[in-house]
């Protein structure tokens, strides 16, 4: 974890980061929001980010800490060159998405919920996605793909790191 | 204010609107157990043990958030609500480390309590535990055991709102929600001031001070070593608590006997360098007044408040006085003075305080507190707590003890020093001192009205002979921090100030007796000011050792060797 | 503005981007621009139609053609065929899953045709991203209406009256929330919108913010403009970007058009909003948590009271609708409350949008009237259950809801009537489930939900759900008590009742619902450590295994076959099922309807390997090999009837040493197998031998002997330690129908009996009509067929889909030129001279649900018809022959004998099992009832009642799996001009290499760690 | 926008283009015979100047569609107006001048321009 630290390139993301706490400056209520564009600009949220934050917009870093520890969607882990999000949403548990997740946990040799020691992939398991006509369905970086099979979904993900 | 009727288990109560239905239940006559709730700190329903049945609602109410309405009906021991409070306190049971009999709590526990109140005898279930985060040894002041940890957030709410200092927070969601310092950093990386009031809210074992006992006891018995204890101000009307006394007695002279049946070869008292510390602060006070120093001059005695000010308002240390605290100066001179005068080899002295207080746990790790440069000055540092459980241990009847009196010299002291104890006590033993060396006449009343009470922050300002000095007092940091920021946006108006960390001062620090709440909080305060007008001595310059001290050793206030051994410096923290 | 010939509007909503929309429509573009047709065709984008997994949708207008599942390489011909030549391109049509009907537009595809669209009336229909559509649309001329023509007041008022309730799930009237807010002094006041949608299986809110954002705006300033609030907040998911995206650029439309800021329409009313983003926490769906995260802190509950209408976001009063509510509102007030009253029931009007998920054939999003009911939303819009399976529940209100089971599908859908049977109607999602759900496992999996969801602040939700979790977690592992269940129930009841906010009060719902329906799953896990449905993993070597009554270890020999131990693996099937060669070709195989193969290509030819396995070792070895026998233990067992059953407590008993008689009435041994199934299918000679082989072990077998008639049942009892009835069902049901003394009435089991005990029947010429839908019509009209009959007609009063036969029999039957009149039946049989002429039917249509799921038939007044008709063969069903029990020596109800859990009857001593205890059944659950109650009799004769082997196998892969999609291996079958002309075998067996082949395919589910 | 009539104006205008979409059988339909044949003919241009004579005038109640070979090869350019109520009226061997005099006759005047009808 360290190391991805230091592998952050703080030179292109501060000026970043600086205009985005300035566009919020002391708002705590934007909190949220923050969170959201830092991990976009970032792409996770490592610690020196949370306390930039913390002190662009005056709150503690604890209070950082755990709302970034409450929702789902942040991240304190950089996340994988291939992001994958697989939906276990009702529709797509019903058929058959934890097949998937063992597949796709074999086939990666990770489990869900860590990156790959390369850094290629990580896999993560997401609430419904919206996109329940499509069950089982997945987004590799953010792209969803949909009417999965076990094999499909490997195939998939096979042909986009070919591509 | 408007009023409403309800009716409460078939009785008809009247409270104003806006009342709780566990505050209307009080009147009722009604005791309604509650785990999470403490009033006007943490209102937020979370622990569902005070469920109510209210006619008509859907769901039990918890009576502690609930404010009431006109006409309704509660049952507060329906079988309904019983079932309710049953199940939450057994899940609330299957989560917990159960090391009952070997827990500092034991006894003193509101879950064990509420498990009995409730009559639970089993547990249906069993299951994981949450998150197995290990025990938080890392500060000499504070352990956390997560494993004990009820997740009732008192001390989220006391660490946020009343000290805010929000080292620690609720992390996670669900059922591995912990209560703990950002990132999985320790609480000594954490900004945590040491002060305790978690300690004093936490109603389980999951929030402890760090205990010394054994420690003083292996001292105690080495016959190589010379051991002394001072007792801080507050202590002694506290101590009586742990021993079925009723808040606001004054148990002094026994906890002098108590001391001395320990073994411990010389029992003195913290009050002797509070005077010290006035002489010494009133000074620092007056020069600054007369020098054009750093104004407003605030005062240094409360280990939490100065982690409080060096953490968060680095830029202000200035403003400090560079006194050490009591406690500090107390060590500095035993393993100096002291050891000079009684011919003792300081670092065969082992220097020991009961003190109401866990920062000073961590004060007197400090590496610049060593005049000696081998051993800390204050070796050991024992709460008020773990006092009461070495006489237990030693199984002495406390309450039969005599009353015995301090040794000399490091034992004399006025009601100036007890005064310590209570927010606006250093404020008014310095005002005592600092008009009758400035004014120089006798003041026509000791006691400074304005100074006392519980309000968050005080302030007055006093004539001294046409010089027209602005004092406040402030006690609990998020009232602190108030003052601050005026100091920070330059707009100030005050001379001196005085900061106590824990609200209603050291009588209500993390070291006291649990429980510690407002009214205990008061009570000790009255008993403090009273010990204040038991003294024959009331004015700090007139204690006759700190004239003797001064007069043998240290030579003038702020004088050299008052510099060497009484004041220190201040360093600005970050986060590591 | 200009004018095309043709507009194309394609669906850009998230479901039809997953299925490569975008390059669809990329594509079209291009063509559109090759072909030079940019001026006169014009391509939009649009929000969601609702089909999502027939994506990506499309319409070209005017003529409204729906095309499904386009993709970039079908868009040359669509163009030059549709757009060109004007030619309809059929293969892009949708098609009905089981009817197989086209639709070429929306009015004639089922999906569409059924629905009343209110809140997602512009979804697919405009371009979501283009303010004047949506205005062209009415969208903002109720918001005019209100700002200009009506106080804040009428405006609440109409909402009131309308009736409309929260879609979120609640179902709280909106009109009086509005007013609550309305009555609040306040400096400020606000009004936000709940698109935090979490459900997992909705996906409703998604859809209209993509497809119609400015409807949402439009009901927000409604609701701005009735309770005083002049800003509103969008708490939507990060999870839906392109709602997102849309959302904004719409308000930033609408900024600019005028429609949000100051004075908006002069009227002095000012109104602004702005989009907060969610984070991933199901909990910010509650109102008060949402507010603490628009406020930047973690999503955890407030206690209520106060409410948000008094005390909202930063403590000010405030109002929550979600994006569904909101959508409706805008057409309310334009239309009027009377208008908005005429749809939907009493207590619930309007309509409601359904997120249709799981395992229904038509997947989307529909929108219905309120009282709609749940069996016509499910098999009429959503198309039924796919791959032949059985509805089994439906849940509603995700995971704060619970589950409607197959006995209620009539019930209407509206707020109460969901609340009446256990569950609610959350924000909408409604996901079918089928046989292959185990209904403790899906209440395990919301309490997970739940568990992972719980913000975690109570006691109640925290700790509570998680021992709950923890229980059912046993449970699915076998290691459940029975005790468990009373203590969910009592957890589940409790916790409802103490904690702090909806989440945690409903988070018990789905377990609480599955076991007030479901209980018998519940105790099948913890009692019989068994799952139907073959999903707890725990408790099965694989799905198969599990499916199998009679507990045939599959994969095991199926491995064997690929090693070459044929043997081996014929003693593999026996050591669980006596009758491999029987079951090799009759079985109705369901461990083939749970093979996992199924999710990839086709599952496996289980039946056809089994069948394999026995020719094999018969053509190899020259018989079938006899089992090793016990040394005799002295005691007795006589058995009534050389059935299925009867044959396999046989095998077991005389196995273990017992002295075993076999009674038959018949001339012949077998029972149902030689005088119930046609040669063609199970030649008589095959099945001799495999009786020979249970002779040759040494069990006495006794025929033309009845029990009551010649032996008494009393009598036998008293000659044997014990004794076993399993005389089948023999008799065929009466139609109760006028005309059936006439000649050529007789019913199928006879007919198949007589032939099958040699009688010559000579059918050349003639017109047959077997009524009922069951194997034994399929077997009657076949064999008729090849007697010579010229023309069989097969009468059912469902339809096909609904008949009980085998799909493969039913399938055979029309190939051999059967005709099958499905939704009729038989009132009467029409006579000449005595003797059978025809059959008057009457249509049928059909009706409510039956409890079985089915549709029950209902007569259509006056459709009488008649059919032709010499021979009529009635094949509905058959009851058991009471000769038996003469005497009445056993208790027995409808002359089937009563049986304790033991499968013994009244009398000790004398057990009885199979059809004569459960009604007519497969041969496969005789060979179960048999096992089982050889091993009650082996323990009431004092042993241990173990019939099986329990020596471990060892699981592990030794071959590689056939990995690549690959359809299973036919089955040869006869030539058709030598099926009709005799009774040889139709189904010819695998050959080796086949069966190799077919071998490969199996996955090796019972091998845990691959 | 500052009122309802400003509103109303966009959907007015908004209305005719999506017009299209609707479902109103008050529509008059103007068929295009497009097949091979009639593309070579010259259908293309007819299509095209029907419908730039149909925005012109503004005609919103008009659509104009396409159809495959009408079956009369030798008459192409063919186009078909279909209005409820009355007859189909079918024109022939038209041209895009042809095609902007039907549209003003027939579908502005309502009288059928009989030099092109071929179906009486």
């Amino acid at each position: 974890m360290s190391v991805m630290i230091e592998n952050l390139n703080w030179e292109e993301i501060n000026p970043q980061l600086d205009a985005l706490l300035e566009e919020y400056h002391g708002d705590k209520s934007a909190l949220i929001e923050v969170l959201h564009k830092a991990q976009e600009i970032v792409g996770y949220l490592p610690e020196p980010v949370q306390e930039k934050i913390a002190d662009g917009l005056n709150v503690s870093l604890s209070d950082v800490c755990s709302v970034i520890s409450f929702y789902s969607h942040f991240s304190t882990k950089p996340k994988g060159k291939y992001h994958i999000a697989l939906c276990l949403g009702t529709a797509c548990y019903v058929k058959g998405a934890p097949d998937i997740v063992d597949r796709l946990e074999k086939e990666l040799k990770l489990k869900s919920g860590d990156t790959t020691d390369d850094g290629l992939f990580s896999l993560e398991m997401v609430r419904c996605l919206g996109a329940c006509g499509l069950g089982p369905v997945m987004t590799i970086n953010g792209e969803v793909y949909g009417l999965l099979s076990p094999d499909k979904a490997v195939t998939t993900l096979k042909e986009i790191t070919k591509a | 204010m408007k009023q409403i009727n309800l009716c409460i288990d078939g009785k008809e109560v009247q409270v104003p609107a806006g009342t709780t239905i566990l505050a209307a239940a009080e009147v009722a006559g009604k005791k309604i157990p509650t785990l999470c709730f403490l009033k006007d700190i943490n209102e937020i329903g979370a622990c569902r043990v005070c469920l109510v049945e209210v006619e008509g609602a859907r769901t039990l109410s918890a009576s502690c958030v609930t404010p009431v309405s006109e006409g309704m009906k509660v049952h507060t021991n329906s079988p309904k609500v019983r079932r309710a409070r049953r199940l939450q306190v057994e899940l609330l049971l299957s989560d917990h480390e159960m090391t009952c009999p070997t827990c500092i709590r034991n006894g003193n526990c509101e879950l064990q309590q509420v498990a009995e109140d409730l009559g639970i005898r089993d547990i249906r279930f069993t299951g994981g535990k949450k998150n197995s985060a290990p025990v938080d040894r890392s500060t000499p002041s504070i352990i956390r055991d997560p494993q004990k940890c009820i997740l009732c957030r008192r001390c989220v709410s006391v660490c946020t709102a009343t000290q805010t200092v929000e080292a620690i927070a609720a992390t996670n969601r669900g059922f591995d929600t912990v209560i703990a310092p950002a990132n999985g950093r320790s609480l000594a990386d954490s900004p945590c001031v040491k002060c305790g009031q978690c300690v004093l809210v936490c109603p389980t074992g999951a929030l402890i001070e760090r205990e010394y006992v054994e420690e003083v006891w292996e001292a105690l018995g080495d016959p190589t070593k010379h051991v002394v204890v001072q007792t801080a101000p507050a202590t002694r009307v506290a101590i009586g608590e742990e021993f079925g006394y009723d808040p606001g007695s004054i148990n002094t002279g026994q906890m002098v006997a108590g001391l001395r049946a320990l073994g411990f070869d010389k029992v003195f008292d913290t009050d002797f360098t509070a005077d010290l510390t006035i002489l010494e602060e009133g000074n620092e006070l007056l020069q600054r007044l007369n020098n054009g120093g750093t104004l407003p001059m605030i005062t240094s005695c409360s280990p939490g408040w100065i982690n409080f000010i060096e953490f968060f308002y680095g830029d202000e240390l200035d403003h400090l006085s560079t006194c050490k605290s009591p406690q500090q100066m107390f060590g500095a001179l035993v393993k100096s003075y002291y050891a000079e005068k009684y011919d003792l080899n300081p670092d065969d002295i082992i220097c020991v305080s009961i003190m109401p207080c866990t920062a000073k746990k961590f004060e007197a790790g400090r590496t610049e507190m060593s005049v000696t440069g081998n051993t800390p000055d204050v070796d050991y540092v024992l709460t008020t707590r773990e006092l009461a459980r070495m006489i237990k241990q030693a199984g002495l009847n406390f309450n039969e003890l005599p009353e015995e009196e301090y040794d000399a010299p490091l034992g004399i002291s006025t009601g100036a020093g007890v005064i310590f104890g209570a927010t606006g006590g250093v404020m008014e033993a310095a005002l005592r001192t600092v008009y009758e060396v400035v004014v120089e006449e006798e003041l026509p009343s000791l006691d400074f009205e304005f100074a006392r009470g519980l309000e968050g922050v005080k302030e007055a300002e006093v004539d001294l002979k046409g010089t027209k000095v602005k004092v406040a007092i402030a006690h609990g940091l998020s009232n602190a921090r108030r003052l601050l920021d005026q100091i920070k946006d330059g707009t100030s108006p005050y001379h001196f100030i005085e900061v106590m960390c824990c609200p209603g001062g050291c009588i209500g620090g993390g070291g006291q007796p649990i429980p510690t709440n407002t009214e205990i909080r008061q009570k000790r305060i009255d008993a403090t000011y009273q010990a204040d007008r038991d003294m024959p001595l009331r004015k700090s310059h007139e204690n006759p050792a700190v004239t003797t001290l001064y007069e043998e050793y240290l030579g003038k206030p702020l004088g050299e060797k008052s510099h060497h051994l009484l004041h220190t410096h201040y360093t600005k923290r970050r986060r590591k | 503005m200009k004018l095309f010939r043709n507009h194309i509007l394609v669906c850009a909503g998230t479901g039809c981007e997953a299925s490569g929309g975008l390059k669809v429509r990329k594509g079209l573009v291009e063509e559109i621009k090759k072909r030079g047709l940019e001026e006169e065709i014009k391509v939009v984008e649009t929000g969601c139609f609702g089909f999502c997994k027939f994506g990506p949708n499309m319409v070209i207008y005017p003529e409204g053609v729906f095309y499904t599942a386009v993709k970039p390489q079908d868009i040359p011909e669509l163009v030059e065929e549709h757009l060109i030549k004007g030619r309809i391109v059929e293969r892009l049509l949708f098609k009905e899953e089981l009817t197989k009907e086209t639709g070429a537009t929306t009015d004639e595809i089922k999906f569409f045709k059924n629905q009343v669209r209110i809140a997602l009336r512009n979804c697919g229909h405009i371009n979501p991203e283009s303010i004047e559509e949506a205005i062209a649309r009415d969208v903002y001329f109720g918001m005019g209406k209100a700002l200009t023509e009506m106080t804040p007041e009428d405006v609440a008022d109409v909402i009131h009256k309308s009736g409309l309730r929260g879609r979120g799930g609640g179902g709280f009237p909106t009109g009086l929330k509005w007013k609550f807010t309305a009555k609040e002094e306040a400096d400020q006041k606000y009004i936000i919108c709940n698109a935090d949608e979490g459900d997992p299986g909705a996906f409703m809110d998604r859809s209209i913010l993509e497809g119609d954002p400015h409807s949402v705006i439009e009901g927000m300033v409604l609701g701005g403009y009735a309770t005083g609030a002049t800003r509103g907040y969008v708490y939507c998911r990060a999870e839906y970007p392109l709602a997102v995206k849309r959302l904004k650029k719409a308000i930033n439309d609408a900024r600019e058009n005028g429609l949000l800021g100051k004075n908006i329409f002069e009227s002095g009313f000012d109104f602004d909003l702005e989009v907060r983003l969610g984070a991933g926490a199901f909990v910010c769906g509650e109102e008060t948590a949402l507010m603490n995260s628009i406020e930047g802190k973690r999503g955890e509950p407030r206690p209520k009271p106060p409410f948000p209408s008094v005390s909202g976001l930063w403590g000010k009063p405030s109002t929550i609708n979600n994006v569904e509510t909101f959508a409706n509102v805008g057409a309310i007030i334009r239309n009027g409350w009377e208008w908005f009253r005429s749809i939907g029931t009493e207590k619930s009007p309007g309509t409601k949008v359904f997120a249709l998920a799981g395992k229904i054939n038509n997947n989307g999003l529909v929108e219905v009237p309120m009282g709609t009911k749940l069996g016509d939303v499910i098999f009429d819009i959503g198309g039924g259950v796919p791959a032949g399976k059985k509805f089994k529940a439906a849940q509603t209100g995700g995971p704060s809801g619970g589950c409607i089971p197959v006995e209620h599908l009539n019930v209407p859908i509206d707020y109460d009537s969901l609340i009446e049977l256990g569950t609610m109607m959350g924000s909408g999602g409604l996901i079918v489930m089928d046989d292959d759900t185990c209904m403790v496992d899906l209440a395990k999996y919301f309490l997970e939900f739940v568990k992972d969801e719980s913000c975690g602040k109570c006691t109640a939700c925290r700790i509570g759900v998680t021992r709950m979790l923890e229980v059912l977690d046993r449970i699915t592992k076998g290691k459940g008590k029975l005790e468990d269940i009373d203590l969910l129930i009592e957890m589940g009841e409790d916790i409802k009742l103490s904690a702090l906010c909806g989440l945690g009060q409903s988070a018990p719902n789905p377990v609480l619902s599955t076991i007030k329906y479901f209980r018998h799953e519940y105790e099948q896990h913890i009692v019989d450590k068994y799952c139907t449905a073959s999903v707890c993993a725990t408790l099965f070597n694989s799905p198969c295994q599990n499916a199998c009554p009679a507990n045939v270890d599959i994969p095991i020999y199926i491995d064997l076959i690929r090693k070459g131990d044929y043997k081996g693996a014929y003693e593999v099937i026996r050591e669980e099922n006596p009758l491999p060669l029987t079951c090799g070709r009759v079985c109705n195989h369901p461990c083939e309807f749970k093979c996992n193969r199924a999710k990839m290509d086709e599952p496996i030819a289980i039946r056809s390997l089994k069948r394999f396995v026995t020719d094999y070792v018969q053509a190899n070895e020259g018989h079938l090999p006899v089992p090793q026998v016990a040394p005799a233990n002295g005691k007795t067992v006589a058995i009534v009837g050389s059935g299925p059953a009867g044959l396999t407590a046989a095998f077991y008993l005389k196995r273990k040493g017992y002295n075993v008689t076999v009674y038959e009435s018949l001339p012949v041994f077998g029972g149902m197998l030689t005088v119930g199934i046609p040669e063609y299918r199970l030649p008589k000679a095959l099945l001799a031998e495999e009786i020979n082989t249970i002779q040759a072990m040494g069990v006495n077998m006794v025929a033309n002997t009845t029990i009551g008639k010649d032996i008494s049942l009393q009598e036998l009892h008293g000659k044997f330690d014990a004794v076993y009835v399993a005389v089948g069902a023999h008799v065929e049901k009466s139609m109760g129908l006028p005309g059936e003394d006439l000649t050529g009435f007789m019913t199928g089991t006879n007919y198949l009996r007589d032939l099958a005990l040699g009688k010559k029947i000579d059918l050349t010429g003639k017109k047959i009509v077997v009524v009922g839908g069951g194997n034994v019509a399929m077997d009657a009209a076949r064999s008729s067929r090849r007697l010579g009959a010229e023309n069989v007609t097969i009468v059912y009063r469902r339809d096909i889909k609904d008949m009980p036969a085998i799909p493969e029999e039913i399938h055979e039957a029309q190939h051999e030129g059967i005709t099958i009149l499905s939704m009729c039946n038989p009132v009467k049989v029409v006579g000449e001279k005595g003797k059978a002429v025809g059959v008057e039917c009457i249509k049928m249509r059909p009706g409510d649900f039956d409890r079985s799921g089915r549709r029950r038939p209902v007569e259509i007044e006056g459709s009488n018809f008649t059919i032709e008709a010499d021979i009529i063969i009635p094949a509905i069903g058959q009851d058991i022959d009471g000769m038996y029990n003469t005497g009445n020596v056993v208790e027995a109800k409808w002359n089937m004998p009563v049986v304790g859990k033991n499968y013994m009857t009244s009398v000790e001593g004398i057990f009885a099992g199979g059809d004569c205890v459960t009604g007519p059944d497969t041969v496969v659950n005789a060979v179960k009832a048999g096992k089982e109650a050889a091993s009650a009799i082996d323990e009431y004769l004092g042993g241990n009642g173990q019939v099986v082997s329990d020596a471990y196998v060892k699981r592990e892969i030794a071959y590689t799996i056939l990995e690549e999609e690959c359809p299973r291996a036919g089955m040869p079958l006869l030539d058709d001009r030598d099926r009709l002309c005799g009774f040889t075998e139709v189904e010819l067996g695998y050959g080796l290499d086949a069966a190799l082949k077919e071998a490969g395919r199996c996955l090796r589910c019972d091998v845990k760690d691959k | 926008m500052k009122s309802i009539k400003d509103l109303q104006k966009i959907k007015e205008q908004m209305l005719e283009e999506i017009q299209l979409r609707e479902k109103d059988p008050g529509n008059i339909q103007v068929e295009v015979g497009m097949g091979t044949c009639g593309i070579a003919s010259g259908a293309r241009e007819v299509m095209q100047a029907l419908l730039d004579e149909v925005t012109k005038r503004n005609l919103t109640k008009v659509r104009v569609v396409q159809t495959g070979c009408i079956g009369m090869c030798a008459e192409e350019p063919l186009v078909i107006i279909k209005q409820p109520g009355k007859e189909d009226v079918v024109y022939g061997n038209l041209d895009e001048n042809a095609a902007r005099q039907i549209v003003v006759q027939h579908l502005v005047n309502g009288t059928p321009a009989q030099e092109w009808v071929i179906n009486e």
